[in-house]
């Protein structure tokens, strides 16, 4: 899917003060500086030795698992805080003792941001380090940049973020959400007596594959439900987007006479200018709410909130969740990042896709178990229908599609970043790649039919 | 000529032939012969992986034409490169057929975009030797239109930069968006095959590594061949002065198209090799980072020297992907501070300090001509002071 | 030198911003009061909970013919025991009786939400509460809301006089809001079997209809001028210190946009300082406070690059260039390794909301803010550069550096003075940026590469051609964008510039004479 | 033609040439010729537009009003620079202007008068044995025999002043324009140079723009004076340093005692 989220590490945060802040990084940066210098002439040298060397320098055969997160580059900001996850995730399995008894072991790669160099070091996760899985990606387009290296060498890959859809691939689970768990009853929500009963809709997003395809699944989904195609306006701005006073001014215009929601897949940094201007422009919550479907704890950290509160979004997962799972886990999660040093500490906050790539691991680790083998195609079979009590409540994967039951929350921005949550969906849901909308006619299934099917 | 090349003349036709024969050769068969666990053995993802390097080589020779030989800095050789990368990615996407993610005939993004029918610049492309020649072309031609306007109203130094460089910007907006129907963000991917024989397949690789050896080989001759002719000394007196060179009767707007449309070309061709042997080509490939990011390449190889623009496209980008393992964070602080030393300290890049390195050497024995520098100021440039 | 100039500067900031913070705005106004509830309150309270639909509404238009909201705490209670249908029964209840209470709110910007409220409402027992509120406003534009809200109710009620006379209140008031309703009265006044008064009013309505469009085309050509005039001073803002250097030394900083994120993050690091030590009431200051901290820390990281790498490469324009890429991609990556966070500061309480200037024209003020800036920066730069001792030898080696440097002018101080100041420009554009954006590491590649487009156009050494530079593209790029979108606007707007160049080569006020080239 | 009957033999002539520099009138409404074959130098005081008016003949700035006409016919106002040179007229600038970074040879090699000078015969092209014993020619003439292989960038001042005479001298013009050739130079290589321009003058015409009063003695048939943009005396180096005006403007102005 999707976003460009704020959340990697280490932010001077309000209450600390901005020396002591930087001055732990500082000291981190400069012993790093100091193992590259050391570092640096070895690694050049060895090259890709250096893999070989250090996979040998572990215990005995632990199980390699790959983690395919941008610690550089613009992602960084939301990929790092995944990497650090699924690094817990790893910690907390190894301190009980591994994976039938195995440790795992994860080989951490940087794809830098760059969707080529997701290609490559796929291919070096699988043909040179030959990991048993690999948790990562973030975006669509990395994603669909390291399909064709997966599917082409049966690799396994767990994806941890909310996505468009239409994709039922044999060698990947999707943890996050389908459109069906977000996007659709997000809206649904909108339109019903409760959500305030909204006739018509902005659907405003950054120009790229999953706002574009869920704004096409949101479409058809409106018409089905007799809104007038002239009630219905879609935008797209390019990445990084900065100037939203245009948009605003049309947006006023179409919000007027009332009854106006923005549906809105704006992604990362194009955010805070958006909103501040939403505000500015004298639009309220109360009369045009904003429903954002890329805008979680993470990205709201740090951020000046003021002009975000009272508007909405749609996630699967809140850290506000109140159960005693969630309490043990934001508290972990906390303290893991306070023990190793993370930037922000226990100011870190969870959010979805964090809690979708912690899941991910204990759901691969249950798979192994229940498979006795590490082998992808064992373990696969294994995944199908295996439940989990994840931090916001039990989920399940789905039988054959390769995706997630997950529960569907809609919550309401608070001040202090977090999220009020004022609807929840009954159950789980069940996800659906290919939308009832767009392609009522496909299914996704790896049991009964080899992937997508003609219903 | 003057420009390094003379010393190129006495022992560079062995270096080309010894180089050439170990990229040719020797690393396939490295790749092919000894068995996989073997120290000797190089790895399928090795060989793939050096193969895109090569082709970063070939467009880093064609920005050393006009950046290193002319001393116009372009900053919008990604356009060309991407202009080459899709057009040859245009061509695969409609190779992969009913193997595609929806069943359709049509490109997957196509299909989830909603567009009904082909669209009508996409046609062309189902011909395989259309894709190659309008990999070539339409970089060149699209050069030719931007530097006509460009030379003519002679836009040059800084200006000309910053003038590329916006055009960067633009292309890399167009590129992105969704209803220009080339694939938006996630560009072109998920290629199958080309001309038959599955990408899957290593030998396919193999024979893509080969292919781009060659090619890289005829591209060396090719800027060669135009820097010892009468015009390649034309492109340093436009370097050097170009007051005097239009005074020697020259029209240096054409000189300077024309080997602003050659290095698009060249441009062109590394997109054209790079898009089977990656598998995806998307617009982050062809912004304004990615284009400075390749003047880097020449810079830190040796601007001036072919051989140094060559060097140059690997180290870096064998640099990045190594240390990107082991030092993610450091790696723009690398490239970063790689340029500012490259730049200030070694002006000729890793070719200028061998060659320093050498003369040191040599010094004694050779004794009367002074090393020739090519980068070394001798007239202040034009435009400013 | 530079640092008295900062001062003024620092000064000039100041007093901008003692202008924009307002005496608050308190009203004293008199609110509904609440009288002992009587009897048949009572009974209705209990009522309101019935499980039978037509005792609970009666019991709810009760209490809304009461409008006292007093009872909200007692509502609240009910509600908080009762069943989901019934509890959806009362929400519109206690809305209408909030709303209420909130038109006697000290402040403006609730009352006048409050306002809207009621009228989106459609329940007529608020057009008396409008109409009494009404009388003791003194805001303007609350009392607009009032008075198009009241007649937005008056439209949807019974009465034909009363709807004609507020489809013509309407119309008066421009009101963009009413469009959808008056619309749908004139469709209900075309159809065959419309009546007589149906038609009165259809044409009432979209007489009113017409004046509201004729004058939301104003409305929105004045928004666009203005958005045209504050992407400009961003643009402008972001784009002098810039071509200042580049008239003196003729070299472009590709580093000027990460020296903005210095300044930016130099605005955030003061924020943080102040939510740590100083109590939340002075929280505010810490933006003027910030400004002098985000022109020093721009500045000295300016000088800083001036000596370590800039002075290196003197007369290779295009070398410098590229070495200040590659310091901008450090800087970068520094920020992003220290403050990591997509972070943002909190607009200080002036710089919030917008100023309604004219029925349905909003002005933020935040953008206000920026425009004064930028016509207080070419002011400052202006008397800088013309009447400062600084400035004559800066205008003197832009002119002809060898001459300069045999009158004894230090051609090297002031190139690295002139840079500082360049640089610190970029902080104060920085800071300036905090109040539209993000503080983030990539803020200073958003508009870069427009204001460097800016600096080209407007061509070398002169002010006044940067500033009609910024206002052409940033103007045109505002044009552009409601037809073409925002990146085909781009792409024209770049077309537009190379054709520009045709003409003019070297810019919009290219220096003539013998040393031109 | 309606040029009157004695403008028949000057090879350039300018009628009325007026330059503005954003208020600056470097040339004021000057009218000047120069014969064929005529050697003539042009001196003034700082300012007094001697270099503009090299500028505007060989197209390199624009004139606000006049015109410029080269030979008998050739309208050359409105023309680029490349086109003006290929119409035979040459130019060595004040600062020398050199390739720095190809040899004298090479630097000789391209300033050759060549059919064309297009990009594709360019590119294609090969020294014929003609043109080689032209620049041998040459090389002997501007004294550099002995550098032909030599880096230009690294000879001395004097040597680059004659490479780039040189240069000019092959590109075969039937009009030289000389910007203060001798500027640096030793009295030996000043006299060197002196004999060098008188010996081209006999082929070509020359316009040589000069301070050093010394040297004006030692070349000069006739001189014009500029002063403010317009001719103010013309005639024999007596006649001018005869001339009171000159004085007036020459010691008035500045004391240069040449």
């Amino acid at each position: 899917m999707a976003t460009n989220t704020p959340n990697e590490v280490n932010p001077v945060e309000p209450g600390g003060t901005a020396e002591s802040e930087a001055g732990p990084s500082r000291r981190e940066l400069l012993v790093k500086g100091g193992k590259v210098v050391a570092g640096i002439g070895v690694a050049a040298l060895l090259g890709n030795l250096g893999n070989w060397a250090l996979s040998y320098a572990a215990d005995k055969e632990p199980i390699k698992i790959g983690i395919l997160h941008s610690l550089s580059g613009t992602m960084a900001i939301s990929e790092v805080s995944l990497r650090d996850t699924v690094m817990m995730a790893v910690e907390e399995i190894n301190a009980k003792g591994g994976v039938m008894g195995r440790m795992i072991k994860p080989v951490i790669v940087d794809p830098a941001s760059n969707w080529d160099l997701f290609a490559e070091k796929a291919k070096q996760l699988l043909l040179q380090d030959k990991v048993s899985v690999t948790f990562g990606c973030w975006t669509s387009v990395s994603r669909k940049s390291v399909l064709p290296v997966f599917e082409k060498n049966n690799g396994l890959l767990f994806y941890p973020v909310q996505y468009e859809g239409e994709e039922c691939s044999r060698n990947v689970f999707y943890t996050g959400a389908a459109p069906n768990q977000q996007a659709v009853p997000a809206v649904d929500y909108l339109m019903s007596k409760e959500g305030g009963g909204f006739t018509k809709f902005y659907l405003l997003g950054t120009d790229y594959v999953y706002p574009r395809t869920t704004n096409k699944i949101l479409r058809a989904m409106l018409l089905a439900k007799k809104v007038p195609a002239d009630k219905i306006m879609e935008e797209y701005t390019p990445f990084h987007h900065q100037d939203y006073q245009t948009i605003c001014g049309k947006l006023k215009k179409f919000a007027a006479g009332g009854g106006a929601a923005v549906i809105s897949t704006i992604n990362g940094d194009s955010n805070v200018p958006f909103y501040k201007e939403f505000a500015n422009q004298g639009l309220r919550a109360e009369d045009a709410p904003i429903m954002a479907f890329s805008v979680a704890e993470d990205e709201l950290r740090g951020m000046d909130t003021s002009a975000l509160v009272g508007h909405l979004a749609a996630w699967n997962y809140y850290q506000s969740v109140d159960t005693p799972q969630n309490k043990q886990f934001v508290a972990n999660f906390k303290a893991y990042c306070k023990k190793n040093n993370l930037p922000d500490g226990d100011k870190r906050v969870t959010d979805d896709p964090i809690e979708a790539a912690y899941f991910g691991v204990y759901i691969w680790k249950q798979a192994v178990e229940k498979a006795a083998s590490a082998d992808v195609d064992k373990v696969r079979k294994a995944v199908y229908g295996s439940k989990f009590l994840a931090p916001g409540g039990e989920i399940m994967m789905d039988a054959a599609n390769h995706h997630t039951y997950r529960p569907v929350l809609i919550g309401e921005i608070l001040a202090d970043g977090q999220f009020k949550v004022v609807s929840r969906s009954p159950g789980l849901v069940k996800p659906e790649p290919w939308s009832e909308f767009t392609n009522p006619e496909k299914g996704c299934d790896w049991v009964g039919h080899q992937g997508t099917y003609q219903k | 000529m003057s420009d390094g090349t003379t010393d190129t003349n006495r022992s560079g036709g062995l270096g080309f032939a010894v180089v050439g024969a170990i990229l040719l050769v020797v690393m396939p068969l490295l790749n092919l012969l000894p068995p996989e666990d073997s120290w000797f053995h190089l790895s399928d993802f090795s060989l793939n992986r050096f193969g895109k390097f090569l082709a970063f080589a070939i467009l880093a020779l064609g920005l050393d034409l006009i950046w290193g030989y002319t001393g116009i800095l372009s900053l919008g050789q990604g356009v060309f490169f991407g202009l080459g990368a899709y057009c040859m990615g245009m061509h695969m996407m409609l190779t992969i057929g009913k193997e595609s993610v929806y069943g359709s005939d049509m490109p997957d993004f196509m299909v989830w975009n909603q567009v009904k029918e082909l669209p009508f610049f996409w046609k062309p492309f189902y011909s395989f030797p259309a894709a190659v020649i309008g990999a070539l072309l339409v970089p060149m031609a699209f050069a030719l239109v931007f530097g006509f306007f460009a030379f003519r109203s002679r836009i040059k130094g800084v200006y000309f930069a910053i003038i590329t460089q916006a055009l960067a910007l633009a292309a890399w907006l167009v590129f992105n968006r969704n209803d220009t129907n080339l694939g938006g963000t996630n560009g072109l991917t998920d290629f199958k095959q080309v001309l038959g024989y599955r990408l899957s397949e290593p030998g396919t690789q193999r024979a893509l590594y080969v292919i781009t050896v060659l090619c890289l080989g005829a591209s060396y001759l090719l800027c060669q061949w135009i820097i010892r002719s009468r015009a390649g000394r034309v492109l340093v007196a436009v370097r050097d002065s170009e007051k005097r060179v239009v005074f020697s009767g020259y029209t240096p707007a054409n000189y300077k198209l024309f080997v602003f449309v050659v290095s698009a070309g060249l441009a062109g061709l590394a997109g054209l090799l790079y898009a089977p042997q990656v598998g995806i080509i998307t617009p982050a490939q062809i912004g304004v980072l990615p284009s400075l990011e390749m003047v880097i390449w020449v810079a830190v190889g040796g601007r001036g020297s072919l051989a140094g623009a060559v060097i140059g496209a690997v180290s870096v980008n064998y640099g990045r992907s190594v240390l990107t393992n082991y030092f993610p964070e450091l790696w723009p602080f690398m490239l970063g501070g790689l340029f500012v030393l490259v730049v200030l300290l070694f002006p000729d890049g890793m070719v200028g300090m061998i060659r320093k390195g050498k003369d040191l050497l040599t010094r004694r024995k050779a004794g009367e001509e002074k090393p020739i520098v090519p980068n070394q100021k001798v007239v202040v440039p034009e435009g400013k002071r | 030198m530079v640092i008295s100039l900062g001062r003024t500067l620092v000064a000039l900031g100041i007093v901008g911003l003692l202008l924009l913070f307002e005496p608050s705005r308190a009203i004293a106004a008199d609110g509904p009061v609440s009288a002992p509830p009587t009897a048949s309150v009572e009974q209705a309270l209990t009522q309101v909970a019935s499980e039978d639909e037509s005792i609970r509404q009666a019991a709810i238009r009760l209490l809304i013919e009461q409008g006292d909201a007093g009872l909200l705490p007692r509502l609240e209670a009910i509600r908080a025991n009762a069943s989901r249908s019934i509890r959806q029964a009362i929400k519109p209840l206690m809305d209408l009786l909030k709303n209420r209470a909130k038109l006697a709110s000290p402040d403006s910007d609730v009352r006048r939400s409050a306002a809207t409220d009621l009228g989106s409402s459609g329940n007529p027992s608020a057009i008396a509460w409008l109409d009494a509120a009404k009388v003791n406003e003194s805001n303007k534009w609350v009392r607009y809301t009032i008075e198009e809200s009241a007649a937005l109710l008056r439209l949807a009620s019974g009465d034909p006089s009363l709807k004609v006379a507020a489809a013509e209140k309407l119309g008066e008031l421009r009101s963009g809001n009413a469009v959808p309703a008056l619309k749908a009265l004139v469709e209900a006044g075309a159809v065959a079997e419309a009546t007589e008064q149906q038609k009165v009013l259809a044409k009432t309505a979209d007489a009113a209809i017409d004046r509201i469009e004729t004058w939301g085309d104003w409305a929105n050509a004045i928004e666009t001028i203005f958005r045209g005039i504050s992407l400009s001073s961003i643009l402008l803002i972001m784009s002098l210190g810039l071509a200042i250097v580049f008239g003196l030394m003729g070299v472009i900083n590709m580093a000027h946009g990460e020296l903005m994120m210095v300044g930016a993050y130099a605005t955030f690091v003061t924020q943080q300082c102040f939510t740590a030590w100083f109590p939340p009431d002075v929280f505010d200051w810490y933006f003027p406070v910030a400004l002098p901290v985000a022109f020093l820390a721009a500045a000295g990281s300016g000088f800083l690059l001036e000596t370590t790498v800039i002075r290196f490469l003197y007369g290779r324009p295009l070398e410098t260039m590229l070495a200040t890429w590659g310091v901008s991609l450090v800087l970068m990556q520094a920020a992003r390794v220290y403050f990591g966070d997509l972070t943002a500061v909190v607009a200080p309480g002036p710089l919030r909301g917008g100023a309604q200037v004219l029925v349905g024209v909003y002005l933020p003020y935040n953008r206000i803010f920026i425009i004064a800036l930028s016509i207080v920066c070419v002011l400052g730069i202006y008397f800088a550069l013309f009447k400062s001792n600084l400035g004559l030898r800066v205008r003197a080696v832009t002119q002809n550096r060898n001459m300069s440097a045999c009158l004894g002018i230090p051609t090297r101080k002031v190139d690295s003075y002139t840079f500082a100041f360049g640089s610190g420009l970029a902080g104060i554009a920085g800071w300036a940026l905090t109040m539209v954006g993000n503080v983030d590491p990539g803020l200073g590649q958003n508009y870069i590469v427009d204001a460097f487009m800016v600096v080209v156009t407007g061509g070398v050494g002169k002010l006044a051609g940067t500033i009609v530079a910024s206002l052409g593209i940033g103007g045109l790029n505002k044009l552009i964008e409601p037809g073409l979108g925002a990146v085909y606007g781009k792409v024209l707007i770049l077309v537009m510039v190379i054709l520009f160049l045709q003409w003019r080569p070297s810019g919009l006020f290219a220096m003539k004479g013998r040393d031109a080239d | 033609m309606a040029e009157p009957s004695s403008f028949q033999n000057s090879i350039i002539y300018l009628d009325g040439v007026t330059v503005d520099y954003d208020g600056f009138k470097a040339l004021n409404h000057l009218t000047f010729m120069v014969d064929y074959k005529e050697l003539r130098v042009v001196i003034g005081p700082n300012g007094a537009g001697k270099t503009t008016l090299l500028d505007v003949i060989c197209g390199k700035t624009k004139p606000a009003a006049g015109r410029v006409v080269f030979g008998q016919d050739k309208e050359l106002t409105g023309k680029h620079a490349d086109e003006i040179v290929k119409l035979g007229i040459g130019r060595k600038f004040q600062a020398p202007s050199i390739y720095g970074n190809l040899t004298v040879w090479e630097n000789l090699d391209l300033s050759l008068k060549r059919s064309s000078k297009g990009v594709f015969p360019t590119l294609f092209g090969k020294s014929t044995a003609e043109e080689r014993a032209r620049i041998e020619e040459n090389l002997e003439t501007i004294g550099l025999k002995d550098y032909a292989h030599t880096r230009a960038g690294s000879l001395s001042h004097g040597q680059k002043q004659w490479l780039e005479i040189g240069m000019v001298i092959l590109q075969d013009p039937s009009l030289l324009l000389v910007d203060e050739p001798v500027a640096g130079m030793t009295d030996k290589e000043t006299e060197q140079t002196g004999q060098l321009l008188q010996s081209l003058a006999e082929k070509h015409a020359i316009i040589v723009i000069e301070h050093d009063m010394e040297f004006v003695r030692q070349i000069a048939r006739i001189v014009t004076v500029l002063h403010e943009g317009t001719v103010i005396c013309e005639g024999t180096v007596e006649k001018v340093q005869a001339d009171a005006r000159v004085r007036e403007i020459y010691l008035g102005r500045q004391k240069v005692a040449h």
